[in-house]
């Protein structure tokens, strides 16, 4: 008996097509939503049905909690997932799901609401015990004398903050007035909330979280942690597990924290409790996160549980049966996210269609694509075009795996991240796994120059097609793919 | 094939030495870069001589140009530079936040002319150069795409 | 240091690309051969560097000993892959790698001389105290009187085997002539020997192998067992592992008579023996084959172990590490064969172009193809496109992962068996994981007949594309697309 | 819409009730077949009145025609009917091992004629009817191809 007869995904892209996939392996019927920009998108075709949900602007349409909630209830659905981002942490939305007599797939409202103000959820892991990074626990004045009891350099957050929005980073008392300004105007235009409050800024420092897996009857499955240090403007680019700078001590600790933190609330479903871990290490939290994280994936590899199929059974009622509550991990996984972002112009969104696409495949590699040749990118969202994960025996392998990989992926039309993950398993910080947070900042930088023997090479590719195809006949210009000039030299290869 | 220049970032860039290049699927534009034992793959992409070559992720664009047409060009890249104002253009669609400057106002280079909400972030457009704005041609609320002129400068 | 720093695949298809990439995840160049039939194949294209090694008959390239040593030598490779097939088992050419100064990966070549002649094995196991199948241990004579021992039904084989071909089953003494002598001539065709024996026809059976993994030092790792019972034509077509059929205890036994056979030659890198299982539980050796099998992915799947890679470290000296020797199984791994064959009538070879190819990915998906969109059928090699695996925590979920996946995937051009393996996983016998070897022709049969609903389902899919392209001019006949009506109707989605 | 009679193995079939087609991918012919809560993705490849659908991995071949098509098509057919003798031809492409009759034999329906070795397997050539063998068109060591005409019967 499937947990739910049909399902709505309140979300869009690869994670929404990753819930698509579980519900199908489930029996469940998936439903998606879709705004205009997205009628054509890839997670609507691989749902059984989808509801328009508004204009493309995110407030209209996957963030509107009545379109959203109204299409679950014209098609019938008996529960909805969020996914991440948008709607995943909004405890309005959960009740709303729940007044509406539907399913909720995530922790209760009232959990999200606690730990979703990451000021309050600062003071609830302090008095479970937890360290916290050193900072304020109440919003911070107009004039905040306090910050100089903190120290500099520190970092302005958001109260109602998360990815990476409304954060400043302040090196100096005389930048803290324009800081806390922009923090403010960023926080209130992001989540409607200027509440403010700063942390010392903590480095060299690696980011380290836990996952965890509760069900409604009081069991708490600790999944492993995943090592998330390689960011840009605090977003994470690559995740790995086990995370190659702790060792059995330091993870016990971790688990230990991330347990006492989901024990002070009512918790089910999944979350991920985020640290700083220091390199004497001592261990900060940093925030709990309360719903699937982008980069569950890694987890699923190295200990076998699926988190999706689980959150959706959870939600239904089912305990955790004990292969979950003790999985084990093995060997070791990595993913890269695919991002439409410039590495060579500091990781801006790229704009245009994806004229190839080609991912890699075969043993020990996993892609969760939200995107396949001849998509428009849509710049009203978020620009993640894939995770690819790579699993191996060991951390040497998996790397080497990666770089076979990344080797294998062709992506045409826009510049992606794939330059900079690229350089990046052939990196030594990357390859010993000694990096910490500042890896982009120290070791990249902001405009990557371009190798000389790479330039030479591309002189050679460029003018060899134009030898190629010099003699080819003008086509016409409505040809869809890029590299219309090539089309006369396959023409003349499927004639041979 | 002598008779073509490639130019990279407008420098000229001699080709690889010991390296062949080889078509593998022309109906996507991919090939191969080979050298004894090592190879790499390669996206070509565009036509004539405008090329976008990609290699180890990274898209680097290409000019190749015949001496014709180099000659030619060389003649046009003249009458551009000494054109007077600049145009600064949006590199990427998204919401103007806020306008920071008015005509008339002097800039130095790198100072924020305005602020766009793209991809949920905020990214401050900064003056190329000192000099006067001319024009501003957005306001704040206005949805702008790719290349449209935002500010220009005398 | 990598084991080896050039190496050659004397293989093509889905294999050759199979072990390219684990030479690029090692640091190895790969070098692949090709025939002319061959010369734009995914295999070549992914390599560093291809030879030509002949025209497209198997026989005067891919079977051609001195044009495969000599492209090695060539190119300076150090070691060869065999792949399967071809020349995987053959003592000469493993000889002739060794004389020309280079590695074989794979068993010493009196390894594979001694177990490559079926009647020698089914002697060699014999003596070692391994049950085999009951029938002659010696060569048939051409009026076989022992055959009435054996007792009827029974199966005649080529000694020389392997691969279905040269077996012909007899259902009575008076057929024995006429199978003799087509026997004889399909085993002196596809072999160039045509010794026969006889085995008696056990049914209902399962068949079961152990995969074995040595290196050079006398370590040896059984890695479980895969159930390979879905067959048509003696040739598999799922492979999973663990079997359903058996307990810890008859496991034990499996893997005891495995270490046996192995225990009487000389052997290290990868083989597989197989099994027949009875209803009673009685295991048969069957043969053991002295090759990396076409379904070793299951096996990694489930283990972990890359059996590739560790091919060719043992193949280069290293000694198998303890993580390999006591490797343990985890979760359920099935894997299906997409060939290029119609399972509506009798599975027989379908050719032409495939015109779609779209392969499914998420959780739990491997994909390991040697084909894309575009890839011209060659009639001279074998017609498996890709092999669809997938794992996950158990049996019942690896089953309806299947589903989902095959769901996912589109060929299109030729009929190819994924009608079958669709309708397979909806069947009883293999959900519940109670088949046998006669699943095909007990519950599928040769022509299995279309389901009405099926028709009428394909009705209105015809008449809408037809009704939506109907306005569309003609398009120009040298259109590669086969669905080149539809052009018309992409044109103005694309301008909309 | 009503006008258009499809069938399959020349039998009309009735379009299945409740459900709709919907285009996913135009440039590859997939689309998916949905009923409220139930879907199944299927591939659409052909053009006027010939059409291949596959539907759970099987290749179902459609013909779609208008009531004039089928006035046409329906006295081609007749003609065809009438036709005299049968050609056998190549299904697949392969290498003729043997050839079991020759001209003039007397051959019963399902009795195998020649021998096919393609894709690693022998395959036999089986007479679709019974009747006599006008001509035998090829020999044992031929590679023949697909739709090569093999053997005619009266």
């Amino acid at each position: 008996m499937p947990p739910f007869s049909r399902l709505l995904i309140a979300n869009r892209g690869e994670i929404a097509i990753r819930v698509i996939r579980t519900c199908r392996e489930l029996g469940i019927s998936p439903i998606s939503v879709h705004s205009d920009a997205d009628v054509d998108a890839l997670h609507v075709h691989m749902a059984d049905a989808s509801e328009r949900i508004g204009p493309p602007a995110p407030r209209e349409s996957y963030l509107a909690i009545d379109a959203v909630i109204a299409a679950a209830v014209r098609r019938g659905a008996e529960a909805i997932h969020p996914g991440y981002g948008f709607l995943s942490e909004n405890p309005e939305f959960a009740r709303a799901v729940e007044a509406a007599g539907l399913v909720f797939i995530g922790p209760p409202p009232t959990t999200l609401e606690s730990l979703g103000n990451k000021l309050a959820a600062r003071r609830l892991a302090q008095a479970a015990g937890v360290p916290i990074v050193p900072g304020t626990t109440v919003a911070l004045a107009d004039d905040p004398r306090e910050l100089a009891v903190i120290g500099f350099p520190l970092m302005l957050k958001a109260s109602a903050g998360g990815g990476g929005r409304g954060m400043r980073r302040v090196d100096s008392p005389d930048e803290v007035a324009d800081a806390l300004v922009a923090a403010r105007r960023e926080a209130l235009s992001a989540f409607g909330d200027g509440t403010v409050y700063a942390e010392r800024l903590l480095a060299p420092v690696r980011h380290i979280e836990v996952q965890l897996l509760g069900d409604r009857h009081g069991r708490l499955a600790v999944l492993g942690e995943r090592d998330c240090s390689i960011q840009r403007r605090h977003q994470k680019l690559v995740e790995e597990s086990p995370s190659p700078a702790i060792d059995p001590g330091i993870r016990e600790a971790l688990f230990d924290s991330a347990r006492r933190v989901a024990g002070v609330v009512d918790f089910h479903s999944a979350a991920t409790v985020e640290f700083l871990l220091d390199t004497a290490n001592n261990h900060y939290f940093l925030e709990m996160n309360t719903r699937l994280q982008v980069e569950h994936g890694v987890t699923e590899l190295v200990t076998g549980v699926d988190l999706v199929a689980w959150q959706i059974r959870v939600a239904a009622g089912q305990p955790l049966p004990d292969a979950v509550m003790h999985a084990s991990s093995r060997g070791h996984a990595i993913e890269v996210r695919l991002y439409a972002e410039d590495p060579y112009n500091d990781f801006r969104p790229s704009a245009g269609r994806i004229t190839a696409w080609q991912m890699p495949a075969g043993p020990g590699v996993r892609v969760d694509a939200g995107v396949a040749a001849d998509t428009d990118l849509q710049p009203e969202y978020d620009p993640l075009l894939a995770k690819l994960m790579v699993h191996a025996d060991d951390r040497s392998a998996a790397v080497d795996r990666l770089r076979r990989a990344l080797d294998e992926t062709v992506i045409g039309g826009v510049q992606t991240d794939a330059g900079f993950l690229r350089w990046l398993v052939d990196d030594a910080s990357f390859m010993t796994g000694s990096y910490d947070t500042g890896l982009i900042d120290d070791r990249w930088g902001i405009d990557h120059p371009l190798p000389d023997e790479h330039g030479a090479l591309a002189a050679i590719a460029a003018i060899a097609v134009r030898t190629a195809t010099e003699s080819s006949p003008i086509r016409p210009p409505d040809s869809k793919r890029a590299g219309s000039a090539w089309a006369e030299v396959a023409r003349r290869r499927a004639l041979r | 094939m002598s008779d073509l220049e490639a130019r990279i970032d407008g420098e000229s860039v001699t080709p690889a030495k010991g390296w062949r290049f080889e078509i593998i699927d022309p109906a996507r534009g991919i090939g191969r870069l080979i050298n004894g034992a090592a190879s790499m793959p390669v996206l070509v992409e565009g036509k004539a001589s405008d090329w976008v070559v990609t290699i180890r992720g990274r898209r680097i664009p290409v000019t190749v140009r015949s001496w014709r047409e180099q000659v030619l060009a060389g003649a046009e890249t003249a009458t551009t530079a000494r054109a007077g104002p600049a145009a600064v253009r949006a590199t990427l669609p998204g919401l103007i936040l806020t306008v920071a400057v008015s005509a008339g106002d002097p800039v130095d280079e790198g100072a924020t002319l305005l602020t766009i909400e793209a991809m949920k972030m905020q990214n401050d457009v900064r003056a190329p150069r000192s000099g006067r704005v001319i024009e501003v041609s957005v306001q704040a609320g206005e949805t702008v795409t790719t290349g449209t002129p935002l500010v220009r400068l005398e």
